[in-house]
């Protein structure tokens, strides 16, 4: 089989493991999860077939595998859709496929495959345990999931969406496979939609990345009118076209049609990927079948987002400008997420941050033009994060445990203040979260985290952006200080509940998972070590720069080593880790952690200011504007227009503002806040078709209007 | 060219050089010619179904063992004229609750519907109507506007037995409309064309030799279409009166018996042209369109004749049962039947035309024979099931 | 002025008369005869535009089923046929205003389009619509992905119609 | 202007000019003494009792409806006869598959009991 | 001939009709009328630019054809709706029928 084929095939056994799931096997759980790993195996044989035959290719980035067919009929043209797997594609089609395999097994332990199903256990809430009889006396075991094959069926879906994204050679059919993976992870967040706060978590990452979807979706009917195609390659292969694109100040704000493009295109990736100001879903994600979801938000399908900027990139470095909203929103990411991340104790939640954080260092290493650095970062960082993940899952699943076995339901088996000591309970868990943490952080030299980390900061010391260096670094030093917080609040020290004393390991369908990944933290790191490395460079050759670079036209220049920021990277990594451990072996409750401020705690009230900011304006205007004027007003004539308007003012003022506003304010929880959001939301919609196609009516010709006004001067 | 072979032509340029004669354009000339022409023919129309209805009431008396109309003129044949006088001076009534328009609308549509089925006809080789190229769908299209008929009369009639009518009758025609198409999509498939005069020209063995089955479809679905016992729950005399016309007198309701008649008839011709060959009979038709008339008009009467032995020998059925026949078993069987025939129409096509027609009229037989098993065993199933029922009760009753 | 554009004029005027009895007549049923009629008008501009196939199709799936279920579902839902109350609503004035401005926008963008004055392409001798039209739809390099597409939308829509207006739960 | 569509529009026009005239000279001939009686709704001579306006069965929806989506599948499967005998095989398939997808409707609709008339 | 704006103009006040009808019409029903307008019109479009434009392209046909089929199935599933909520709500106005809202 050409490769080109075996890559057509590849994103498609989870599509039909998703089909015959919902279709054919959902009544029975063994045959749901060995349809779904299966065709996890064998995308995941494809791929790496695929890679190997990438890796041996010798100029890949010049003659990358591709082929298409026509699709759609435009005018006397066709658009065509096909598949491209260049330097860039193979290096993140490895880790996807590795990654995306190892959630479909670790999902078979997670969801307690094997286990009895649960005494009271219903659709749509996490399973409760089941109480057996064994040698006479009973106990309450962990019950399976009772919507297991179900699962695996939107599990399915996601691989799906995943590799036709890194696939596809186009913009549209990347575009489908996003939107797939939004769909996805909207499901898999309100997977339990018994719970109500799952829902609204579900709604809130749906709608958040929708506000980013449609700018991409701007972007990239944007670029299509103006290239006429979606192609990659196409569009960045001619040369002219470029040059149309690079000339400064064609459209709005000075920037250039190409800055346009990508500021759009990369408003999808702050959606997606959760920056700064759009990062407000990933935190609530956590509300999904606990690390399963978690790790797909976090480790592959934000990914998605930073691989579509890496490969828009030629379009992006094009306008300086937008380089330097991407550096911006990238760096402010990094150390504003990391800063939150100090203060929670939710393990996942901590996790969550740090991820956002992480992206961020992605981000603004595009912004800083680090091209390789990125997509450096973007694959280490899968790796270890995947783990820790899995990781937290696999501490979560054993509290779980300790939890059914006292039967105190009250103890949150996912707040770190709860656990400790769990290092001689887990042991396999421990070592492995211990090495992922450390390749987070940047433990210097051996982890994956340092290499790719260190790349960035010296890209950026490099390149002079000397506010970005420092920022980051500031970031990066957090980072290891929240790393080190919470394996010492989690594994070290003694067991502060009993239900921390009865933590037990996890099965081997996730603990394999776990070791395979700590595998790769540690190792992919080292098929990037900068040539020109002390002692270490040259010793392995910096394959990685070389072999991604090559996706550009011009392949970047390495930048020259240099101590400053070598030196810095090992001190903050080492100084956070030693700080943190240093800070947390003694404290032991959350009244005793200095650094639980409120301000940090809830995340900058940022779900609040976007409540005052947006949902309330979108209040009054359906309050006001859409029910009294359009409905009423409308008919009474503009002579009364004055009293709804005052009356619905004043009654605005009463319940938005007295009431909610204060209350909210000073309460906690975001899920109750989502709540809130989504209940006050909905007077917008009256509910009446009619109301809603004329205003869309009018919003049109009002635009369309000045569209023709403006644009065309007619 | 003479009269003789090619009348039509001769008439139409004898009119278009008179009234060019006259100093009319060409083209107007041509066009009026035409309108003329047209006109010519459906008054002819007008006059066969004038003795239709003498037909008619001749052979549903011999098949109730009367004589029939036998006073006026010779084996009564003026009867129809006095009819036609009786309905022309009666008077004309709307009901004071009718919706006006739509009521006067309603017979005028109906009538209107049967007589454009005349412009598809190919008459003969020489006479060939208009050859649209989209002929059979113009049959349905035409079969469109009779059913808005019969509901627009059966609505504005404002009588619930006229409502109920027509709803029953529009539900039995456009469920029977459904294998008529895929009946009609037959001779389609057969002939690679949907013109009236290519399926014609097609017909080397007649269709009904290859297509048995699609022939007795399309009779059927005509039938009901038609809604004509035993589909004829829309004017059931005995529970709706008369159905959708039953506020209708004079002319009116001539409009609509004589729409129904003329359509019977004009099914048959339908018939004979999709599955007899047409006016082609072992090349009679081309020695002149006087033979080739005659031989579409004794086909469409032999096929009006089936339609009326169908009408007075059968019962009427119930709604359920016709419907539930249509769409349990006819329609899956027409849809069959196309499958069938497409696949074994380009499978055999190329080869020698005995093989083509014995595969084709085999795989009709073989249809034809398993559906027909299937039925004697699914119903003497169902009958085993009631009876088993019935027989304790019976048993019980016995003792 | 050509016969042709004489008897576009005369069936175009119909057809835009036929259209506003659909959205102005009180009585349901009315305002569907006179979608027929307008169906009816659209079917004769086709046949004007030479497509004979789309004109008999829009009688068979417009007049003889579409015109019916409406017919049908007026009387299902027979309630308002004689409902004395406004058939428009309060705004109706709005929806007016919009729809003219619609109308004078559409009008406009067309207005300062440079083919409008476009005309019409000889048909080729020999050329079969109805043949194209078969090739264009079943040849696997055209249209063969929307035609089973198709396929599938009617199917669902059969599923879906019957499962919402006749559920039985 | 070559249009055959013109005749079929004679057709058309010859249709209604002939049942108008006949209804039309029956007019003229016929005698006209309206009275209330005479035009009342006509049920066998009993007195019309209530509106004419009775609920329907929804089954007559569900017929038209199968009909619709029947007739519009129909509608496509037309061209792809015309054109099957140069097509060949694969075209065979594809209207195959066409028809299947819509027979499944058919089943569907059959299975879930709404083509029975109770 | 007939210039191709003449059909142009023609579809857009046939879609302007709809498009009241949509916007003004209380009963449901009536609405979907109304839909049925504009999609013609949308068709008339179809049509008149296959013919004008290169007409051994089926495009505009195959377009139109397929129009049928989604106004086929807008009709039978909107009128289904319709029929749906009369039966639970015992109303077809447009108006009262907006339970979507919570």
């Amino acid at each position: 089989m050409t490769t080109e084929t075996l890559i057509w095939l590849i994103p498609l056994p989870p599509a039909l493991a998703f089909f015959l799931i919902v279709l054919f096997t959902n009544k029975s759980k063994a045959l749901s999860h060995s349809v779904g790993v299966g065709a996890a195996i064998l995308s995941f044989l494809g791929s790496m077939v695929v890679f190997f035959r990438a890796v041996s290719v010798e100029h890949l980035g010049e003659h990358p595998f591709e082929s298409s067919i026509p699709w759609m009929p435009t005018g006397d043209t066709w658009f065509n859709i096909g598949v491209l797997i260049d330097p860039l594609g193979a290096a993140v089609l490895f880790f996807v496929s590795i990654t995306i395999f190892m959630i479909f097994l670790y999902s078979v332990g997670y969801h307690n495959f094997g286990q009895p199903a649960g005494d009271h256990d219903r659709k749509g809430l996490p399973p409760h345990g089941a109480t057996v009889e064994e040698h006479g006396h009973k106990h309450v075991v962990p019950s399976v999931e009772p919507m297991y094959s179900r699962f695996f069926a939107f599990l399915g879906l996601f691989a799906f969406g995943m590799y036709t994204l890194v696939v596809s050679d186009n913009l549209l059919t990347m575009f489908v496979g996003w939107e797939i993976m939004g769909l996805c992870s909207y499901l898999l967040i309100g997977f339990w939609y018994g719970k109500p706060s799952a829902r609204a978590a579900a709604i809130k990452a749906f709608m958040t990345t929708r506000i980013g979807d449609v700018f991409m979706l701007l972007g990239i009917g944007l670029l299509y009118s103006v290239a006429g195609t979606l192609n990659f390659r196409e569009i960045f292969g001619n040369e002219e076209l470029m040059h149309t694109l690079a000339v400064p100040g064609a459209t709005l704000f000075g920037l250039s049609l190409a800055g346009l493009i990508a500021l759009l295109l990369f408003i999808g990736t702050v959606g997606k990927s959760a920056q700064w100001p759009l990062h407000v879903w990933l935190p609530d994600a956590m509300e999904g079948p606990t690390p399963v979801s978690a790790m797909i938000h976090a480790a592959t399908m934000v990914s998605a987002g930073v691989h579509a900027v890496i490969r828009m990139f030629p379009l992006l470095s094009l306008d300086h400008n937008t380089m330097g909203v991407v550096a911006f929103i990238g760096t402010f990411t990094a150390i504003f997420a990391a800063t939150i991340a100090v203060a929670q104790n939710d393990i996942k939640r901590v996790l969550a941050y740090s991820t956002i954080s992480q992206l961020g260092f992605m981000i603004a290493a595009l912004g800083i033009g680090a091209y390789v650095a990125a997509a450096f970062h973007l694959i280490t960082h899968a790796f270890f994060k995947a783990l820790l993940f899995l990781g937290s899952g696999s501490v979560i699943h054993g509290m779980e445990h300790g939890v059914l076995h006292t039967g105190n339901h009250s103890v949150d088996p996912q707040d770190m203040f709860n656990m400790g000591g769990l290092r001689n309970k887990m042991p396999i868990t421990f070592w492995t979260f211990v090495i992922g943490g450390f390749a987070l952080s940047g433990f210097p030299l051996i982890t994956a985290g340092f290499w790719s980390k260190d790349e960035i900061l010296a890209d950026a010391w490099g390149h002079g952006h000397l506010v970005v260096f420092l920022t980051l670094a500031l970031a990066a030093f957090m980072t290891a200080f929240y790393t080190m917080r919470q394996i010492t609040l989690t594994f070290l020290g003694e067991p502060r509940t009993k239900e921390a004393e009865h933590a037990q390991e996890t099965p081997w369908t996730m603990t394999v998972p776990l070791m395979v990944l700590s595998i790769f933290a540690v190792g992919y790191g080292w098929v990037g070590i900068p040539e020109d490395f002390p002692v270490l460079g040259g010793l392995v050759p910096n394959w990685f720069h070389d072999f991604v670079g090559h996706t550009l036209h011009e392949v970047p220049e390495a930048v020259e080593f240099s101590w400053a920021p070598l030196l810095t990277s090992l001190g903050v990594a080492l100084g956070g880790l030693f700080l943190g451990w240093f800070y947390y072996r003694n404290v032991n409750s959350a009244k005793e952690d200095f650094f639980q401020i409120a301000l940090l705690k809830n995340k900058y009230y940022f779900d609040e200011a976007y409540d005052f900011v947006f949902v309330k304006p979108a209040i009054w205007l359906s309050e006001v504007f859409t029910y009294q004027w359009m409905d009423k007003g409308a008919i009474d004539g503009f002579l009364h227009i004055f009293g709804p308007t005052t009356g619905g003012i004043g009654g605005f003022i009463r319940n938005y503002i007295d009431l909610p506003v204060i209350n909210k304010f000073i309460g906690d929880g975001s899920a109750d806040v989502v709540q809130w959001v989504g209940r006050s939301l909905r007077p917008i919609q009256s509910g009446r078709i009619q109301q809603y196609m004329m205003l869309s009516l009018v919003v049109l010709v009002v635009i369309g209007g000045a569209l023709l006004y403006f644009l065309l001067g007619l | 060219m003479n009269f003789w072979t090619d009348p039509l032509k001769m008439a139409a340029d004898w009119l278009t050089g008179l009234l060019t004669g006259w100093g009319m354009p060409e083209g107007v000339a041509v066009g009026l010619a035409a309108f003329l022409g047209i006109f010519v023919l459906i008054a002819i129309l007008m006059v066969i179904d004038i003795f239709l209805v003498w037909l008619e009431r001749k052979v549903v008396a011999r098949f109730q063992d009367r004589i029939g109309p036998n006073r006026l003129g010779p084996f009564g044949l003026i009867q129809p004229f006095a009819d036609i006088v009786k309905l022309l001076i009666k008077e004309d009534i709307t009901p004071a609750n009718a919706d006006k328009v739509v009521y006067n609308l309603a017979p005028i549509l109906s009538m209107m519907s049967v007589l454009i089925l005349w412009a598809i006809v190919p008459l003969a080789p020489q006479i060939l109507g208009i050859d649209l190229n989209v002929a059979a769908l113009y049959i349905i299209a035409t079969g469109a506007i009779g059913t808005l008929s019969i509901i627009m009369a059966g609505w504005s009639s404002n009588n619930k037995f006229a409502l109920l009518g027509a709803f029953r009758q529009v539900a039995v025609m456009v469920s029977f409309e459904i294998p008529m198409v895929a009946s009609l999509l037959i001779p389609t498939v057969l002939a690679g064309s949907m013109g009236m005069n290519k399926i014609i020209e097609a017909q080397n063995i007649w269709f009904v030799v290859l297509s048995p089955l699609g022939a007795l479809i399309f009779m059927i679905a005509a039938i009901a279409e038609l809604g004509r016992s035993p589909f004829d729950m829309g004017e059931a005399e005995s529970e709706l009166i008369s159905g959708y016309n039953v506020e209708y007198s004079g002319m009116k309701f001539g409009m609509f018996y004589a729409g129904e008649l003329l359509h019977a008839f004009t099914f048959g011709g339908f018939w004979g042209i999709l599955f007899f060959g047409g006016y082609s009979f072992f090349g009679l038709e081309d020695v002149s369109p006087f033979l080739a008339i005659p031989i579409l008009l004794t086909k469409a009467v032999i096929g009006y004749w089936i339609i009326m032995w169908v009408k007075y020998t059968m019962m009427r059925i119930r709604i359920d049962h016709m419907l539930a026949f249509n769409w349990k078993f006819l329609t899956p069987l027409s849809f069959v039947l196309l499958m069938v025939t497409a696949l074994v129409h380009v499978l055999f096509k190329d080869t020698s035309p005995w093989l083509y027609g014995l595969s084709m009229l085999g795989s009709n037989l073989i249809l034809g024979w398993v559906v027909i098993e299937f039925l004697r065993r699914f119903s003497r199933a169902e009958r085993e099931k009631l009876e088993g029922h019935a027989k304790p009760a019976m048993e019980a009753a016995g003792h | 002025m050509t016969i042709a554009q004489i008897i576009f004029l005369v069936v175009a005027g119909a057809t835009l008369g036929s259209a506003f009895m659909v959205v102005t007549s009180r009585n349901l049923i009315h305002a569907a005869l006179w979608l027929v009629a307008t169906l009816f008008g659209v079917a004769v501009q086709y046949a004007l535009l030479n497509a004979g196939f789309l004109a008999v199709v829009q009688v068979v799936v417009y007049i003889g089923a579409i015109a019916i279920l409406f017919i049908f579902a007026v009387m299902l839902t027979r309630k308002e046929i004689r409902d004395q109350g406004p058939q428009l609503n309060s705004s109706w004035w709005l929806s007016a205003t919009l729809s003219v401005v619609t109308f004078g926008g559409l009008v406009g963008m067309l207005w300062g389009w440079k083919d409008m004055a476009h005309t019409v392409p000889d048909i080729p001798p020999g050329f079969d619509s109805i043949s194209a039209l078969g090739d264009a739809l079943v040849s696997p390099d055209a249209f063969v992905l929307p035609f089973e597409v198709a396929s599938i939308l009617l199917l669902a829509a059969l599923v879906g119609a019957v499962y919402v207006a006749f559920n039985r739960k | 202007m070559h249009n055959e569509w013109l005749y079929v529009a004679f057709f058309f026009v010859v249709g209604l000019i002939i049942p108008v005239g006949a209804i039309g000279v029956a007019l003229i001939l016929g005698p006209k003494k309206p009275n209330p009686v005479k035009q009342e709704t006509y049920e066998c001579g009993l007195e019309t009792v209530g509106d004419s306006w009775v609920q329907f069965k929804a089954q007559y929806y569900i017929f038209a409806l199968v009909f619709l989506i029947f007739d519009v599948e129909t509608v496509f499967l037309f061209p792809w006869a015309v054109k099957l005998g140069q097509l060949g095989l694969f075209a065979v398939v594809e209207g195959i598959i066409f028809i299947t997808i819509l027979v499944v409707g058919l089943v569907y609709t059959w299975r879930k009991g709404m083509l029975e008339w109770a | 001939m007939v210039p191709l704006s003449w059909y142009l103009i023609f579809a857009a006040g046939l879609f302007s009709l709809g498009l009241f009808g949509v916007l003004a019409r209380r009963n449901a029903v009536a609405i979907l009328l109304g839909v049925e307008l504009m999609l013609n019109a949308v068709n008339i479009n179809l049509a008149a630019f296959w013919r004008y434009g290169t007409i051994t392209n089926m495009a505009g046909q195959v377009f139109a054809i397929i129009v049928f089929a989604v106004a086929a199935a807008e009709v039978a599933v909107g009128l289904a709706l319709v029929i749906s909520v009369y039966r639970r709500h015992n109303t077809v106005v447009a108006d009262e029928i907006d339970m979507l809202k919570w």
